[in-house]
């Protein structure tokens, strides 16, 4: 079953280094400080962001900068089979990664002794889960007014057969491997990068320009969003 | 009772290895006139006096018997030197690790001039050479930073800088032995400054990291080698380090 | 559920406005908050169903597998319930936090679900004896404010109404084994029959003799007790749970009960017909969570 | 019971704000705002390299020389004098914990309030033992911020008469940045009501109470009469509805949206529905520009 | 057992170290601890030691039916043990959470995705009965890296392993042989995966240095870390960097270059460790096993010593200037030390409490060398010591001993 077709497109008509329609919305909920929704194709998140607020257990409490918790679940019907349990193995792992970005892009020092959570649900799953849900939980804490060092935008990149696609779904990732990369935009500097199966050595730094590519493209989308949201909300609260 | 009965022949006195159960010598207050007294790892009862640590049986000129064991796990003694490090402040208590199964409290009253207007300014993670005057099985041992005369004398927290790791017990007690020339024979390339805990930790500050970093394995030569052997090999390991 | 304590002088103010029949956000006892729905939501589900009450957010989805039938009934398919209180409803569901509530609800509506009246389950049989369909229905609580049993128990029946099972034939025999094939026509599919499917109405009993319909969070504080009251459309009660510590006289409780039988016949015309119009709306286009 | 289809509700639409070139620039994290470093760095903004980046997404504004960036949504910072509302917590030895809706806990000393009866009492033994009798868990309290501790908490004071305990009412909470920024605090509406803007985003909608009432930490619990309770009921959807659509909330749009809910003869209860609340929002917001 | 607090002392020390180029056991940034590899009696059992980490691996093979949805296709598990022996801070059964799940992780990836091992060379009859291969890792003791060597243990006991033969019948049965009856099968695999994990310090904002091999002090105090699965042919099986420092691009390729060379280098000795054991297990009739392979910590360290007392001069080895390290330049060897001209010791001895202040040549004036009391005995005065608030104690000097008779009660 062709992944690229000859004329150089994908299943949807996509070209190779060309992302898939995201679609996001800011302050779903108003319980916790921020939350936001994203939408990646049909990779769906929602994360929710609550803090900076008190330690809930005081032995993890830093005096100096505040403690990142992230927790990431999944509902039943979000991939083709049913996921038996919400948090398991790999949901662990992932919240892991999350949290490991976030503590390179929040600026811990303005919130000592205190605690920032960041919860994120998939809703649905077709490749680069990843990605969806470091754009959503960032989303989430810009709504939430949190200081970060700048956006941590994320973007998957795979390989099928010599050729390097962006984005990419379950189905097209299957073949080839899965690169994630991290990145803040406007710094430039990658805060965390992960590759699963295995891809070839000159061909990894093809796959990972590509994913740093889109992970600029995924900049300018959230930004538009973001400025857009801004725009709406501000209209009304500048008669002050 | 211990059933082999090896009076060990203490005249030549070179230390005689023994295991917890042996047999050391009789004692009688009452028949013998002479005194003698039993440190660490010895047991006087119903008249024999027993091994309770395996290591090398000493004996001092002043006739104090003891069993210089191999231990990395310290066991708080009174009057013993250690460094420790700050876990918590607990109202005016400081919580410190000494490597001992419980934490050690000092008070922030028993620090040079401290009173209860001055505190002296003590923060998580930092270095405390004490002395334990309180230390046995009942109670959580009890850590100062003066001695009688309110005096530090060397005591209290140690500067920034430095670097610190830890040897087992026997090793830091070899170096504190005064007529052990090791620390003079690092002392005659590097000059430096040394802080060692009865606890196993021991403190280094140099001017250069380089140095201290060469002192450090100098001193963890004492672990694997004998004392002679290690005498003989510090300065080689001294140049290879700067 | 989610603890907030209230000033007594709070609990006063809303004790005396139910009395007086003017609630704090001006409803009166047996108003409704508004509630949103919305079905089809998850194309990887087979049927799936979102429900707003005013903020408690529930997003119920249900898959079909096939499985062998439990060995007291041969020949009736299976419903299953599970519910995750996910952490984005409040922090204290981070873990194993939403535990208890998690499982009341599910007991709750396997009761619901289990008489054959409500759901006739022998037509989700494909062999009798060796193979039938079993529906998970996963309940997702994404926010809570008041009221859960009742946004639940909606969104269960829309999702279910919304589920399209594909179709499955027999395809004969070979060594003992009867073989069946479901068919990829995405189109080819069936609808369960939820005619008769009930839903819960929550009932908070404020002072000695009066009980408030969809209580919000504040409300639930100073109430002691709550009664949960099955209803099926046709006005039968079902099933009947208490909730929280307290005492129902028998003249609150069998005005509650009649009460619910109203309230419900009402609310399930109403769901039907909300059902049917989405039906019917051509290249409706889903709005999810956008 | 109304239920609506989701897709059939108007979706969020932006509302038409002052157009014109008095908006200030608004600005995301990571952009860079100034290279000159004459600039001093206020909130929501870090220095890198001797340039002066946002660290929040906000609308930067301009206070000579000063350059902070104020993001639209944010926990409460606390500042020294504001009045703020907040809920007791905890009872602990001659100090309350309340929760302010801040990062941290704040803390009210027994020293710091004023006692009953009289201005100048030093607190006695005795009135230690009675703190609970003072205020309870779950009391609501309006206080003066005092300080700021070095580890972000704040220091509260109910120093003059008119801090105290709040009487019976209904508890709103907003994002403090939707409170408009004003000395007085307490108003009482021409409609009959009270209500207390909290700068910490907890607003406070009570019958009018005599002055000097609250400092005396009694609670009166005689029933409101009906109408005021319209009143309140109606004042309080009408906050909730421009804080849905991020309307500034002062005592000024408050009384226009209550007037225009009162013109267009909207039931108070109907107040929440998504399209009521849409045109009532739109209404305000034309009439506050005129 | 909590894990005992890192005192801000040993952490500023060693960012301050790595920061001009030094490390604790004066190990160049990019060079590894040496790793010696060794096989038990039975095929299959291999332990790897790395410095002081110690790493057993077990490999045990059964015959199981196939999953459906790959029938003609052997099994693969790994599964990682974390023993309470490995370190004071992991509890019995507790599995040490978050560490081992990583490690799990990043071994899965590594070996079984990555499909270094043929599967289909593990059917016996598609769709009936298949070999399934489970490989145990069980870490002796943790000083840090636990990812490289316990990889390297189970690519070594995977390699090493032979499974029994096999006789199928007609109808299905499967018979297993002895090794007596018929020779064991080896496993093939085709590709060695290896596994390299890098530590990043950051002393400043932006600087960042990277250390190969971390040691379990040095995994305490870095920010961030990069693990990264590769083999010798130039795939990357997994590459994992969870953050906590932002990296450029350079960087993570640079780190990525050495780690390519360095895989080749453990490939190799790995290969040699499975074939030199292989020809000695050929020879003799009773393979001997870990009797006198095993290394003690106490050998380690004074082969470390013997060694580094060999190489004179302190230059960076030549392995490590050539890899440049990918941060910053070269960090500047520590300039010539002038051998300390003024030779006065300035540590005295003294006995117990008499103090000799010290030529004030260094910053502080506070006195060196407090050397406490020598011996242990507790010469236990019978005053009590009166715990008041300012706490006054019997000055217990050595000299004025008394004579006391010793009563059993404090012997104890």
């Amino acid at each position: 079953m062709e992944i690229i077709s000859p004329e150089g497109l994908r299943q949807d008509g996509r070209t190779p280094t060309c992302l898939r329609i995201i679609k996001c919305r800011l302050g779903l909920y108003d319980r916790p400080n921020g939350s936001a929704y994203i939408e990646m194709g049909n990779t769906k998140v929602l994360a929710a962001v609550y803090g900076p607020r008190e330690v809930r257990s005081k032995n993890k409490q830093n005096l100096d900068e505040c403690v990142i918790q992230c927790e990431m679940s999944r509902i039943a019907a979000c991939g083709g089979e049913r996921v038996r349990r919400a948090r398991d193995k790999r949901t662990r792992a992932l919240s892991h990664q999350i949290a490991g970005v976030f503590h390179a892009a929040i600026r811990k020092s303005k919130y000592p002794g205190s605690q920032i959570d960041i919860y994120v649900q998939v809703l649905q799953e077709d490749g680069g889960v990843m990605s969806a849900c470091v754009n959503a939980s960032t989303l989430a804490l810009i709504h939430a007014g949190v200081e970060l060092l700048d956006y941590v935008t994320s973007c998957t990149a795979s390989i099928n057969k010599q050729t390097a696609i962006l984005d990419a779904t379950n189905m097209e990732g299957q073949a080839g491997c899965e690169v994630t990369v991290s990145l803040l935009p406007n710094k430039g500097s990658i805060v965390s990068l992960d590759s699963s199966h295995t891809v070839h050595r000159d061909q990894f730094e093809a796959v990972m320009d590509l994913a740093t590519a889109g992970c600029q493209q995924v900049y300018q989308e959230l930004f538009s969003q973001v400025e857009a949201y801004l725009q709406d909300k501000h209209a009304i609260m500048s008669h002050r | 009772m211990g059933s082999n009965f090896r009076a060990p022949d203490m005249s030549e006195g070179d230390p005689t290895v023994v295991l917890p159960g042996d047999l050391i010598l009789e004692y009688d207050p009452e028949k013998t006139q002479d005194r003698i007294f039993l440190g660490p790892g010895l047991r006087w009862q119903d008249k024999t006096i027993t091994a309770t640590k395996c290591g090398l049986l000493r004996k001092t000129p002043k006739k104090i018997y003891f069993v210089d064991s191999q231990q990395k796990r310290y066991v708080p003694e009174k009057r013993d030197f250690v460094l420790g490090i700050i876990l918590k402040k607990r109202g005016d208590f400081y919580m410190i690790d000494i490597g001992a199964s419980m934490a050690a409290t000092i008070s922030y009253l028993s620090f040079e001039n401290a009173s209860k207007k001055t505190r002296t300014e003590l923060d998580v993670g930092d270095l405390i050479y004490g002395k334990l005057i309180v230390a046995n099985k009942h109670m959580d041992p009890e850590l100062v930073c003066i001695d009688s005369y309110d005096r530090a004398v060397g005591m209290g927290r140690l500067p920034d800088g430095g670097i610190l790791f830890t040897v087992p017990l026997h090793v830091a007690r070899l170096l504190i032995k005064p007529d052990n020339p090791f620390l003079h024979n690092i002392s005659k390339k590097v000059t430096y400054t040394i802080v060692v805990g009865l606890n196993g930790r021991v403190w280094v500050k140099t001017a250069r990291e380089g140095e201290m970093v060469a002192v450090m394995n100098a001193i963890l030569l004492l672990e694997v080698m004998s004392e002679e052997e290690a005498n003989k090999k510090v300065l080689k390991v001294l140049e290879s380090f700067i | 559920m989610v603890d907030i304590n209230l000033s007594d002088a709070e609990k006063c103010y809303i004790i005396d406005g139910v009395k007086l029949g003017i609630r704090v956000d001006g409803r009166d006892r047996l108003d409704y908050r508004h509630l949103e729905i919305e079905t089809g939501l998850v194309s990887t589900a087979n049927g799936s169903a979102r429900v707003r009450l005013d903020r408690t957010d529930v997003l119920i989805t249900v898959k079909m597998e096939m499985d062998r039938p439990s060995p007291d009934q041969p020949n009736q398919g299976r419903l299953r319930f599970f519910v995750n209180c996910s952490a984005n409803a409040a922090p204290e569901f981070e873990g194993r936090g939403g535990e208890d509530l998690a499982t009341t609800l599910s007991a709750m509506m396997d009761r619901l679900y289990s008489s054959p009246y409500t759901l006739d389950r022998s037509c989700l049989c494909v062999v009798p004896g060796k193979h039938v369909k079993v529906l998970y229905v996963d309940i997702e609580i994404l926010d809570c404010a008041g009221n859960l049993f009742d946004a639940v128990s909606i969104g269960v029946k829309a999702a279910l109404w919304a589920t399209h099972l594909p179709r499955i034939f027999v395809t004969g025999e070979d060594g003992g084994e009867l073989e069946f094939e479901v068919s990829d026509n995405p189109h080819d599919t069936e609808r369960i029959n939820v005619s008769n499917a009930p839903i819960l109405i929550t009932h908070l009993r404020i002072t000695e003799n009066l009980t408030i319909v969809d209580p919000t969070p504040e409300e639930e504080e100073c109430g002691p007790v709550q009664v949960v009251v099955g209803v099926t459309p046709s006005g039968l009660i079902t099933a009947l749970q208490q909730l929280g510590q307290g005492t129902f006289t028998t003249q609150t409780l069998s005005a509650a009960i009649k009460l619910t039988r109203e309230l419900g016949m009402k609310i399930h015309t109403h769901l039907t017909t909300k059902l049917r119009q989405e039906e019917s709306m051509q290249n409706r286009e889903i709005r999810g969570f956008l | 019971m109304d239920i609506e289809l989701a897709c059939e509700l108007p979706r969020v639409r932006a509302m038409v704000g002052p157009e014109g070139p008095q908006r200030p620039p608004l600005v995301t994290p990571g952009e860079i705002i100034t290279h000159d470093t004459s600039f001093m760095r206020g909130h929501g903004t870090y220095m890198e390299n001797n340039t002066q980046v946002a660290s929040v997404a906000g609308y930067i504004t301009r206070v000579n020389r000063l350059i902070t960036v104020t993001p639209l949504r944010q926990v409460y910072q606390g500042a020294i004098g504001d009045t703020i509302v907040g809920r007791i917590t905890k009872v602990q030895n001659n100090r309350w914990k309340v929760d302010v809706n801040s990062r941290l806990d704040a803390e009210l000393r027994l020293v710091n309030i004023q006692l009953p009866g009289g201005e100048q009492r030093r607190s006695s033994l005795e009135d230690e033992r009675g703190m609970r009798g003072l205020l309870r868990e779950g009391d609501l309290v309006c206080v003066e911020v005092q300080k700021i501790s070095n580890d972000g908490g704040l220091r509260l004071a109910a120093r003059s008469s008119k801090f105290g305990k709040l009487s019976q009412g209904t508890l709103l909470g907003v994002s403090p940045s939707l409170i408009v920024q004003d000395k007085q605090r307490m108003h009482d509406l021409p409609c009959g009501a009270r209500v207390v803007f909290g700068a910490n985003g907890y607003v406070y909608v009570s019958p009018t109470v005599p002055e000097e009432q609250a400092s005396t930490y009694t609670v009166n619990f005689e029933e409101v009469p009906v109408d005021v309770r319209k009143t309140i009921g109606r004042l309080r959807n009408c906050i909730k509805l421009l804080a849905h659509h991020t309307i500034m909330i002062s005592p000024t749009s408050v009384m226009t949206a209550y007037d225009i809910s009162i013109e267009q003869e909207f039931e108070i209860r109907d107040m929440l529905k998504p399209d009521v609340m849409q045109d009532v929002a739109i209404a305000t917001v034309q009439a506050m520009n005129e | 057992m909590k894990e005992t607090p890192l005192s801000t002392c040993e952490r500023t020390a060693l960012t301050d170290m790595v920061e001009c180029g030094l490390r604790h056991d004066r190990r160049g940034f990019l060079e590894a601890r040496d790793t010696t590899i060794s096989f038990g009696r039975e095929y299959g059992s291999c332990s790897v030691i790395l410095g002081e980490t110690r790493v057993l691996a077990q490999v045990t093979c059964e015959v199981v039916e196939p999953r459906a949805s790959r029938p003609s296709e052997g099994k693969l598990s790994i599964a990682v043990h974390l023993s309470p022996m490995a370190a004071p801070h992991l509890e019995p059964g507790g599995g040490g959470g978050s560490e081992v799940d990583a490690l799990q992780q990043v071994l899965e990836r590594n070996i079984k995705e990555s499909r270094c091992l043929d599967l289909e060379s593990l059917c016996i009859r598609a769709e009936e009965s298949v070999w399934q291969l489970r490989v145990d890792i069980t870490v002796l003791n943790h000083d840090g890296n636990l990812c490289d060597a316990s990889n390297m243990a189970a690519v070594a006991a995977l390699r090493h392993f032979h499974r029994p033969d096999v006789l199928v019948e007609e109808d299905g049965r499967v018979t297993v042989l002895s090794h007596a009856t018929s020779p064991p099968v080896p496993t093939f695999m085709r590709k060695v995966p290896v596994c390299v994990s890098y530590a990043l310090v950051c002393p400043q904002e932006d600087k960042c240095l990277v250390l190969m091999d971390p040691t379990h002090v040095e995994e305490r105090v870095m920010t961030g870390k990069l693990v990264a699965g590769l083999n010798p042919h130039g795939d990357i099986t997994s590459l994992v960097f969870p953050g906590r420092v932002a990296l450029k691009k350079e960087q993570i390729m640079k780190c990525l270059e050495h780690a390519f060379r360095r895989a080749k280098i453990i490939a190799e000795m790995v290969q040699q460790a499975v074939e030199d054991d292989l020809q000695t297990r050929a020879t003799e009739d009773r393979p001997s096993g870990f009797r006198d392979k095993l290394v003690s910590d106490e050998e380690y360290k004074r082969q470390r010593f013997t060694h580094l007392m060999a190489t004179k001069v302190l230059t960076l080895p030549t392995e490590s200037t050539e890899a440049a390290v990918p941060m910053e330049e070269e960090p500047s060897a520590p300039e010539e030390q002038d051998p300390a001209n003024e030779t006065t010791t300035n540590v005295t001895a003294t006995s117990t409490n008499g103090l000799v202040d010290t030529p004030d040549d260094l910053e502080e004036s506070r006195t060196t060398a407090v050397i406490a009391s020598v011996t242990k005995t507790c010469k236990n005065k019978k005053k009590k010591v009166k715990k008041t608030k300012d706490v006054k104690m019997e000055s217990d000097s050595e000299e004025e001993q008394q004579q006391t008779l010793l009563t059993s009660q404090d012997l104890q």
